[in-house]
């Protein structure tokens, strides 16, 4: 299995019934496809819908209907469109259950980074810095290395998104759940030992007993 | 309303130098055939306040490459490679503001609110210069209000009185820039008589716009 | 003429094409019949309709569909329902051209006290702290004195609502500007003398040269 | 959204001494049917966050006439004289709000904003107490956003998710009070299922409304 799917799969078990999740654009907007079969979720995207789903068939595409990466969806029966300002109404009034989000670096206190890298990537914030700052749960989606160099460290190098700390980090090798204590290591990927995570991660990790092996939700689970 | 006016019309309309207000994101939702008569004019010297640059060649993003930009004001400018080249190179100055700050500082702007006071931004850059304010032991960054001189929007039908609709992610920042400009167009891709639009069907109370950008003819 | 015919004619002079305009209950309430038929005003109700005309033929109104004193209305195409709040952001963000508000005092400020009597009447501001702190224009209509007392006064002995200095105040005595330098003397009624004027208000007037006579709109100009 | 449930027992999730928002505008756009529901399980010490207190009779009224009541945060009570009563009785105690303030608190709560900084109310009674913010020059009020336990709210349709339409002015103060509460009871007159309201014609989202009311069976 791919590390993209891996961490996908794993965040999908985060969601809760009758709930609203806003995914960013990437890795996050896998999750989508894993939605255990039991559960309904209602995703909301903050250019202002709720209750999307795929891509319309090839030539159905409405040029008003996108999500917040600009690309073509459907609305679901019972979606509801509205403005930017009521979007992040939703977004920052505690409306949004969850939010999942890519990441670039996660430091010890659980405070994320993701929206630059100074002197070389500046795209912008968009409503990244909003949905840490507004979302019950913030997961962060990210593989947990790039290019070798851990994202997880003891002190973010890169602007952090928020002051405020983040709920867990899931990656192909692990979950990670930030505490008052620190970083504490929930679960580890089929087939990872705990030393490789421990290597693999900048920061100390905090262990909570045995650490269990990652449940993954299997193919058959997921909605049609 | 008046007569509906050109997009020709409504480009000469906004001078150089002025602050305007598009709507759309990622250019859906954008005035675009405003925006090409303000590159057609060779417009320079604008401000721009929007959600992103959207990308080169789409939305606001011609005005970019067109070098109309003096300054953009937005949360986004990581899909136009041309706004970040500009931006290194000193031509276009940006202000990153947090999407959702983005709109209620223009919400402030139109509603007569002295600011927005928001969790967003705070132990970040943004909230670098800013005034914090404690308030039931929380910390609440000071956004200031944003007006323009000019709001372009895309609509989907106005009538004739200047009474608005938009249409599912083509709202998006349009409905709220129709309250925070001095000078209000809006580009619908409809134009029907008064009567026709419910009142309750109405997300944009014409008594907010100032001209309607006719079909083309 | 009576009185309160006499102020709302004066008023809609004030009128101007392509404004929206908010009518406070009573007194100001009259100003829509007298429209001059050659200009064009949206009226707002701030309980969330701009563009509403008289009460509907018997039998046919609408629940639904009421004015800011609850009285039944009807909607003229074009008409547009909206909630409270972006009701206020019309009021309060500068988009109202107008409003026509009843009063209790008006002090030589130009300060306005129209929502209580302590210890006698507290009904509550309602929306008129916000009219009278977010309209262009704020035009107060009143009788010139209640119970032979002046209205217009030295300083307010009622509470204010709002620090904001009015615009213009209309009586069937007078019409009075507050300025810089005190409250000016527009205009006189028909029939009506300085001396009267003067010694009908509590506060000192200042005179512009002659004082005309108020120009009300004549019957023939009035809207159908 | 799960089943719909009855007025009565929307009336008995609601204890004694909560604070509830009221939609509604001189009764207009009330939850009238769970009002009648509270009224007769005989509520105690609620806290009413409302527009006005309607008139004896009618709208959140009837819970003033019955006893239910111990405080009142309104913009106008002008229209009922036993509230005043009530009042200067010492039973009932009230807050008033300027109206447009009232909103924006109320939309602040429901929008994770940490306040309202408003022109309205400064240099009057309203001020008292309260901090005054010079910002460029000019002094704005700041307003404590509002929340409740509940939120009563009177729509025109509904659909098994909960997305909800209103009807011209008894919209009011329903659209910003569905955001701004714990438990959030829609009492619409039509329940229709989900894809019958279009997503441009919803103006509550689905996701904020807990439960839906059922028509009389």
């Amino acid at each position: 299995m791919e590390a993209k799917e891996v961490i996908a799969r794993r965040v999908a078990l985060e969601l809760r019934d009758r709930t609203l999740v806003n995914l960013g654009i990437g890795l996050p907007t896998l999750v989508a496809c894993y939605v255990p079969a039991e559960i309904s979720v209602a995703f909301q995207s903050e250019n202002g819908i709720i209750g999307f789903g795929e891509p319309p068939p090839d030539g159905l595409e409405d040029p008003y209907l996108t999500d917040a990466g600009g690309g073509y969806i459907s609305a679901l029966p019972g979606a509801a469109a509205f403005d930017s300002a009521t979007s992040f109404a939703l977004i920052r009034g505690g409306h949004l259950d969850m939010t999942v989000l890519g990441g670039l670096q996660v430091d010890s206190s659980g405070r994320l980074a993701n929206w630059m890298v100074p002197g070389k990537l500046v795209p912008g914030m968009g409503g990244a810095m909003d949905l840490v700052a507004g979302a019950k749960r913030v997961i962060v989606a990210m593989q947990h290395t790039a290019k070798g160099q851990p994202k997880i460290v003891e002190a973010l190098t890169l602007p952090p998104t928020a002051a405020r700390r983040i709920s867990l980090i899931v990656t192909e090798l692990a979950v990670i759940e930030p505490t008052d204590e620190g970083l504490v290591l929930r679960e580890r990927a089929p087939g990872v030992s705990v030393e490789t995570v421990v290597a693999s991660t900048g920061a100390k990790l905090l262990l909570d007993g045995d650490t269990p092996t990652m449940p993954i939700v299997s193919p058959e689970r997921v909605a049609a | 309303m008046q007569d509906g006016i050109s997009a020709e019309r409504a480009a000469a309309m906004i001078p150089d130098g002025a602050s305007v207000m598009f709507g759309g994101f990622l250019g859906v939702g954008s005035p675009d055939r405003v925006i090409d008569a303000l590159v057609a004019r060779g417009a320079r010297g604008l401000t721009l306040i929007c959600n992103d640059t959207a990308s080169p060649g789409r939305g606001v993003g011609k005005l970019i490459e067109a070098g109309c930009v003096a300054h953009v004001k937005a949360s986004h400018i990581g899909t136009n490679p041309t706004t970040q080249k500009k931006m290194i190179s000193g031509e276009i100055e940006v202000e990153l503001v947090p999407q959702g700050t983005l709109a209620e500082r223009i919400r402030a702007g139109g509603s007569g609110l002295g600011g927005v006071l928001t969790r967003t931004g705070v132990g970040t850059v943004v909230s670098e210069g800013k005034q914090v304010l404690e308030i039931d032991g929380e910390s609440f960054l000071l956004e200031m209000p944003l007006r323009a001189d000019f709001a372009l929007l895309r609509a989907h039908e106005a009538d004739h009185f200047g009474n608005l609709t938009y249409r599912l992610t083509a709202a998006n920042f349009n409905p709220v820039m129709a309250f925070a400009a001095d000078c209000v167009i809006a580009e619908p891709e409809e134009i029907v008589p008064v009567g026709v639009i419910p009142p309750d069907a109405v997300r944009t109370p014409g008594v907010l716009v100032h001209h309607l950008v006719r079909r083309p003819q």
